[in-house]
């Protein structure tokens, strides 16, 4: 069992989100439903985006403290450029793409230490978005807010959305060419230089993919909510960084998992509704999502210390 | 191999190629050329210039003076003319697996179905160069041992990655494997240049070299001394080429008797036992546990919480990268981290103690470096060796844990290490010694033979042969046979 | 009757004393309500980062968990407009507060914040009519509150333009916060007559004052107990005089009682208003006596209290 | 000229040329006026991030992945429990003090036991338990802002000898702090674990002793700036330490320590936190707005580290 559980690293997280699924459902039997199941997954879908986009940078073994910032703007410019203006929308959005990408490079030019230029950077994504959004406001595209709203037959939304990003990201760094040769830059970055690959443009490939999951993230929490604020996703830089971690992911190395990014973003969506569905009291609410957050990594810890006990 | 020599249109060409690192020479005006069919055995001691210059030939480096070519393809970089390089230290993507690997190597993998071809293609390398590797395409590198890592790297520089290998280098790449698996590597490399490749082989060890090279390049300080065919060199000749005067022939002193030792100062779980002033060694083939017992021993012996001012046990550590040097800091801090505590008062540094502990062990050890205050990374592979092993001998520990120490050492080095090792045991200080290299296990007083994690056989006396320690790491294979 | 009723307060911050006293105040007509049989449950529920997203999660929680309405302070007028609609869509009652929201479906009992920022600077004209340079401390950039205060102020400039802001900083709300940043720029800062303020950051700013070794000016305060305690002080020390005001925490009684009546079947605009709360020198020191230590001024507000709001908004 | 070229090779320098920098524009404004003012508020504000600075800067040296995201929390904890237990009564600052120092050392053993025993990651470990901290703090005084007592207060926004009492506090852990990582055997293991954790172990360094010390210090060091700034500001508050989360970080780093791990720099979060208050300062006397202020801010960071870096590969 435990060796099963080694082997197939994904296999933990996915026992865990259904055990915290079991038990909402058990304390909510409300929610065990195609509206039940939408309402407790629909915010995770942009917080797996940006899960996503936090697993492309840990990738490469840096981490990203800016995409909190980052997902904030780009629901700034959503609500209200791409609404308004949609081609200058479109634009702007794939100028920020295109900006992730230079950092990335940036970063490995001047041998950068990560953490401290995205640190600057959520300075500079949060300014800009200021900027445009001073007070709450602009509006979701109606196509947008159309699609996020769709109800497909048999599985809901959330559901759907998540298992296509999960899918698509599978293929795109676990399966694909590249993909495996960016998990090899996080592995071992001198190999890769050695087998004569532009590693310069490697990391701002992850940047950019980083970037652009990140702006999808802002579109998608757009879509859900209709209308942007300046600081609508700081929380996001933290969340997605613990997802990713959830998800059987570590901070250095290339080992990371696309499947398990997003299953632990839907972990931590669902373990904060799963607290208020306990009805803690208002004093211990905040650090009950602390606690929850120890328990389910403590489980993830016994199965990998016991592999590394038993080989 | 001798027409080849003469005739064939070099593959890489050097012309009094330079390196400079400040005011290090490191490669101090080198001409060469390696033609198909050569197979070079590239020797010289620690530090000498040798993987510099495999680095200057694979585009690693950029020659500070002098040229590089590459006549025979006309390309100017090292992978398009078909250079392939195995590395001094292991250089995988761990968290990939094996076929995913070469794919890292092997860029024109492209499209749909791309890992069904670089299974088959890792597969068939590792098969052509080790025959019954058991190594599986899809395994993660980050769980197979360091010899069958290297085995990897190995069979990755002889896959034909779309372009046929012209020229393969390999640095020190039998340096964690064991004798077996090494011997399948030299056939391999005959092979290879039989068929009209060339090779260039890093080794410390004088018996491969004369095994597989048709040439012997001798480096030293920088400067090629000697470059002539293999047959031209008798063992003494080479080492004396290399510059090592009054190497001993092994036959060290007398061997020791069981009441030479003092009362037993060891025994652990796995069943490892030894002897005040005792010299352990533990054999067997790579991989086998040895390494994980030594650590588990150390481990247990030691806390981590604590640190008294006389630690019984040390550690040397083989696999410097990992267990051994601390990257950002000077030689001399490198070589007194172990000992601070000894010399300490009220908790501070006592930093001339510390001055004169690093100048004395620079040169009992024979460091080459002008100044220990030099960073430990600009030392070579095998001086940065030296300095842990001073770091484990400086101590007052009474017993010394060594895994695989002698990793890139140079035959000089060895012998002094060998001297002191041989010195410290008389004075009372208790060896634990794996290596995976017999010659040297059997230089101690007692040898555990380690098979599939534990320990098959207990050898003493007469009874540490080469011969019998083999038997004992095949012995369950032959009784399942 | 709404006896089988239940109520969900949906809060997406406890940070600061004025949140605590409004919990507080919360809780104490949960219970008097629960108890006495007026509604069935009444639960607060916090989140734990000031997030739009976390609130708008935490809003589709209580519509699974079947309460009849929510009661929200919202972490922003627009952000929550999604999961609003959707507990409109499934039949809750929502009553926004404080933090109100956009969405047409809601209920919003607001202040006129920019009504607050206003009056700061018509009282400073009472008190200097010839004017003169101001500094203005604001709340946390990007957030509503904050941009209508300062919009209030600006507006009362141009009604009083003897007065002219000489410097800005951002206070976030904050003591600390406020104080450090009023140091920074007191260095550069031409003299000033006055600070206008939003809440929580006028004994900062004078705290700053004092430590630059400079007159302390007329400083428009939050309704602090600690503000008002160090007015007192000032006051019996030379005669300090100036104005507090805000919103009163115990709006939240308030915003329970309208979402109850609204359960009841009481007919309802869906914009009501509360006057917000000021103390002057001649009820300092009575409502300096009713604050407990720490905590900010605030008034409880009872069902009749609801209907009076409810009747003068028809 | 050896002098400039050593000086310049040194990472610190950039965080106190980017600090001079942004006072000379502050200066340039008020042509001189303010000098001394601006340089004692510098001083003042920047000692609370140069204190909790020190403190991450020990643990960002234990190597990659090891940061501490308790600090604000651990700051509010500390000052909201030692406020309460003074009670504003006179004469009660030492056991103010102690128990501020106790909910530093708790705060560490809690963080470090869940990097220990359940080895999580220390960002999640130390997020977790942040908001255990935060629940705790809140649930012991529901927010109330207790004033402290006078004599507390009039130290810690008093001076000595023209200095803020704080920024004196602040220098004299950055000497202890120096000391220990120049001079002593600790300082030694703590460099070492910093750079190849298993390297130390089998060197004979009592590893887990130096992390469980370190995770310890920087949530005392938390405290101390807690129960100061609590002091300073007239009181605790539940969100008083939050912009020092990012601040903690962003002193270590302008101010040259490596995130790599096993080097530290002591002078640079000085220089950095009288930078990161400056800065602030020279744009709010330019009038920009708050967008403007931030995107400028955030440029600067990014501008010294790669004058920083391109020094340091040049050197
Ligand atoms: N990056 C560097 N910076 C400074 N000096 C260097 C650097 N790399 C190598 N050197 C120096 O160049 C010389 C040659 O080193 P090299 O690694 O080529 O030796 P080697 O022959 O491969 O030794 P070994 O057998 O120990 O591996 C040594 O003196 C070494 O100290
Ligand atoms: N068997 C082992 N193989 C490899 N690494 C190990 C092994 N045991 C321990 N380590 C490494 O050494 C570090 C400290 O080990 P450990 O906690 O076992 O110390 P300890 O000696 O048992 O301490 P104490 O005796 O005080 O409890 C761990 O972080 C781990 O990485
Ligand atoms: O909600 C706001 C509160 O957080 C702030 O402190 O004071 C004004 C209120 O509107
Ligand atoms: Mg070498
Ligand atoms: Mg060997």
């Amino acid at each position: 069992m435990i060796r099963l559980f080694a082997t197939h690293r994904i296999l933990l997280p996915v026992v865990s989100l259904a055990v915290l699924l079991a038990a909402t459902f058990y304390m909510q039997p409300r929610a065990m439903s195609y509206f039940g199941v939408n309402l407790l997954f629909n915010l995770a879908v942009p917080i797996a985006l940006a899960t996503v986009a936090q697993m492309m940078i840990i990738m490469v073994n840096d981490i990203d403290l800016s995409l909190g910032a980052f997902v904030s703007l780009v629901a700034c410019v959503t609500a209200t450029f791409l609404h308004d203006t949609p081609v200058l929308g479109v634009a702007i959005l794939a100028g920020l793409i295109v900006a992730y990408a230079g950092i990335g490079a940036l970063i490995h030019r001047f041998d950068l230490p990560a953490i401290v230029v995205t640190l600057g950077m959520s300075f500079v994504w949060g300014g800009l978005a200021v900027m445009i959004l001073p007070s709450p406001g602009g509006a979701a595209p109606t196509w947008l807010r159309s699609l996020m709203t769709v109800k497909p037959p048999l599985l809901p939304m959330a559901v759907v959305a998540a298992i296509l990003i999960a899918g698509l990201t599978h293929l795109l760094i676990m399966r694909s060419g590249i993909g495996t040769v960016l998990r090899g830059v996080g592995g071992n970055a001198t190999s890769v230089v050695r087998a004569g690959w532009p590693v310069l443009r490697l990391k701002a490939g992850a940047y950019g993919l980083a970037g652009f999951f990140g702006v999808l993230s802002g579109m998608a929490l757009v879509g859900l909510t209709t209308a942007a604020d300046a600081n609508i996703a700081l929380r996001y830089t933290l969340l997605s960084i613990a997802g990713v971690i959830l998800g059987g992911g570590e901070f250095v190395g290339g080992r990371v998992s696309a499947v398990g990014a997003v299953i632990g973003a839907l972990t931590l969506a669902l373990a904060a509704s799963f607290l208020s569905f306990m009805r803690l009291s208002p004093d211990w609410q905040i650090g009950a999502q602390g606690a929850i957050l120890i328990l389910v990594l403590t489980a993830r810890l016994i199965f990998t210390r016991r592999d590394k006990e038993q080989s | 191999m001798q027409s080849a020599f003469q005739n064939g249109t070099p593959i890489v060409a050097l012309n009094h190629a330079e390196k400079h690192f400040g005011a290090v020479r490191a490669l101090d005006g080198v001409s060469l050329s390696i033609a198909p069919g050569e197979c070079i055995g590239l020797v010289g001691h620690n530090g000498a210039g040798k993987s510099t210059l495999v680095n200057l030939i694979n585009g690693g480096l950029a020659p500070t003076g002098g040229s590089v070519t590459f006549p025979a393809s006309g390309e100017s970089r090292a992978l398009s003319a078909g250079v392939r390089s195995v590395f001094q230290e292991l250089s995988l993507c761990p968290n990939l697996s094996v076929a995913e690997n070469l794919r890292i190597s092997h860029s024109d993998l492209k499209g749909a179905g791309w890992r069904k071809k670089a299974r088959a293609e890792i597969i068939q390398s590792l098969d052509a160069v080790f025959p019954d590797h058991g190594i599986g395409a899809d395994t993660s590198v980050d769980r197979l041992t360091i010899a069958e890592r290297q085995m990897v790297e190995i069979a990755i520089g002889f896959a034909p990655r779309g372009r046929d290998a012209r020229l393969v280098i390999l640095d020190e790449p039998t340096s964690s494997l064991d004798a077996g698996i090494a011997q399948q590597l030299l056939a391999h490399i005959r092979q290879f240049c039989a068929d009209g490749g060339a090779v260039i082989f890093i080794s410390h060890m004088m018996g491969e070299i004369f095994d597989v090279a048709s040439n012997i390049i001798v480096m030293k300080d920088g400067k090629i001394v000697a470059n002539k065919p293999t047959s031209q060199f008798s063992r003494a000749s080479l080492v004396e080429a290399m510059g090592h005067v009054g190497v001993k022939n092994s036959k060290a002193a007398v061997r020791r008797q069981a009441s030479d030792f003092g009362e037993e100062v060891l025994k652990s779980k796995d069943g490892l036992t030894a002897r005040r002033g005792e010299i352990i060694g533990l054999a067997g083939l790579a991989g086998h546990g040895q390494a994980e017992a030594l650590a588990r021993l150390y481990f247990s012996n030691t806390s981590s919480w604590r640190m008294g001012k006389a630690s019984n046990m040390v550690f040397v550590a083989g696999d410097r990268g990992r267990d051994g040097v601390l990257p950002l800091w000077s030689i001399l801090r490198n070589m007194t981290v172990s000992i601070l505590p000894q010399t300490a008062r009220r908790g501070l540094v006592d930093r001339d103690a510390e001055k004169r502990t690093a100048a004395d062990w620079k040169t009992r050890i024979g460091i080459r470096t002008d100044d220990v205050d030099n960073p430990i990374l600009s030392l070579s592979g095998g001086n940065q060796q030296k300095v842990l092993f001073a770091r484990a001998l400086a101590s007052h520990a009474s017993i010394i844990i060594m895994d695989d120490p002698m990793r890139g050492v140079d035959v000089g080095t060895k012998q002094d290490v060998y001297d002191m090792i041989q010195t410290e045991a008389a004075t009372g200080r208790t060896f634990l010694w794996y290596s995976t290299e017999t010659e040297e296990v059997c230089q101690c007083d007692r040898v555990f033979v380690f098979r599939d994690g534990k320990i098959s056989a207990e050898l003493t006396g007469d009874d540490i042969t080469e011969d019998r320690i083999l038997e004992a790491s095949f012995e369950m294979q032959e009784a399942s046979a | 009757d709404t006896s089988g009723k239940r109520i969900a307060l949906s809060n997406n911050y406890a940070g600061n004393s004025w949140r605590q006293a409004m919990l507080h105040s919360w809780e104490d007509v949960a219970e008097t309500a629960v108890a006495a049989g007026t509604v069935a449950a009444a639960d607060a529920f916090t989140t734990s980062e000031n997030q739009a997203t976390e609130q708008a999660a935490q809003i589709q929680n209580m519509i699974l968990q079947g309460y009849d309405a929510i009661v929200v302070n919202a972490a922003s007028p627009t952000a929550l407009n999604g999961a609003v609609k959707e507990a409109c869509d499934a039949g809750l009652v929502v009553v926004s507060f404080d933090g109100i929201v956009t969405e047409p479906c809601a209920w919003r009992i607001a202040v006129d914040f920019q009504e607050m920022g206003r009056l700061q600077v018509e009282y400073l004209a009472g008190r200097i009519p010839d004017g003169g340079k101001l500094l203005e401390i604001r709340g946390l950039a990007g957030v509503f509150v904050d941009d209508e205060i300062s919009a209030g102020i600006h507006k009362g400039i141009e009604e009083f333009p003897q007065f002219e802001i000489a410097g800005a900083v951002h206070g976030d709300w904050a003591q600390d916060v406020a104080q450090k940043a009023v140091a920074g720029l007191l260095p550069s800062l031409p003299d000033v007559v006055g600070v206008v303020t939003q809440g929580g950051d006028g004994y900062g700013a004078a705290q700053a004052f004092k430590a630059a070794g400079r007159d302390t000016p007329l400083i428009v305060l939050g309704n602090r107990q600690d503000e008002m305690a160090w007015w007192s002080e000032q006051h019996a020390d030379n005669g300090y005089e100036t104005m507090s005001l805000s919103i009163a925490p115990g709006v939240a009684s308030l915003s329970f009682w309208v979402a109850q009546q609204i359960l009841d079947g009481a007919e309802v605009p869906k914009d009501l208003s509360v006057p917000f709360l000021k103390v002057t020198q001649d009820t300092l020191d009575t409502t300096l006596e009713g604050t407990p230590e720490g905590s900010v001024a605030t008034i409880d507000y009872s069902l009749d209290d609801a209907k009076g709001v409810i009747a003068g908004a028809m | 000229m050896p002098i400039v070229k050593f000086i310049l090779s040194r990472t610190w320098i950039w965080s106190w040329v980017a600090a001079a920098g942004a006072f000379m524009m502050v200066m340039a404004l008020t042509q001189g006026r303010g000098a001394s003012e601006l340089a004692y508020a510098a001083l003042s504000f920047g000692a609370f991030a140069a204190i909790v600075g020190l403190g991450q800067m020990l643990v960002i040296t234990l190597g990659p992945g090891n940061v501490d995201l308790s600090i604000p929390a651990t700051m509010t904890l500390a000052g909201t429990l030692a406020l309460k237990t003074m009670g504003s009564d006179p004469n009660t600052a030492i056991l103010g003090f102690t128990v501020a120092i106790g909910v530093g050392i708790l705060a560490g053993m809690m963080n470090f036991a869940l990097i220990y025993l359940l080895r999580l990651p220390p960002i999640i470990a130390t997020l977790a338990a942040s908001l255990i901290f935060q629940s705790i703090a809140i649930w012991s005084n529901r927010g109330l802002r207790i004033k402290p007592p006078e004599g507390l207060a009039d130290f810690a926004t008093g001076r000595t000898f023209g200095l803020p009492n704080v920024a004196l506090v602040g220098l004299g852990l950055s000497i202890l702090v120096w000391i220990v990582l120049e001079r002593t055997v600790f300082g030694r293991w703590l460099l070492a674990a910093g750079q190849n954790l298993r390297a130390a172990r089998l060197a004979g360094i009592p590893v887990e002793f130096v992390r469980a010390t370190t995770y310890i210090t920087v949530a005392v060091f938390a405290s101390i700036a807690g129960f100061f700034l609590s002091s300073f500001s007239g009181g605790a508050a539940l969100n008083m330490g939050q912009e020092y989360l990012l601040t903690s970080i962003a002193v270590v780093v302008i101010g040259g320590t490596s995130i790599a791990g096993g080097m530290s720099n002591v002078p640079g979060v000085w220089g950095a936190s009288l930078f990161m208050f400056l800065v602030v300062s020279m744009l709010n006397s330019y009038g920009l707005g708050a967008g403007v202020r931030m995107m400028l801010t955030g440029t600067i960071i990014i501008g010294i580290v790669i004058a920083a870096s391109t020094r340091r590969t040049r050197a």
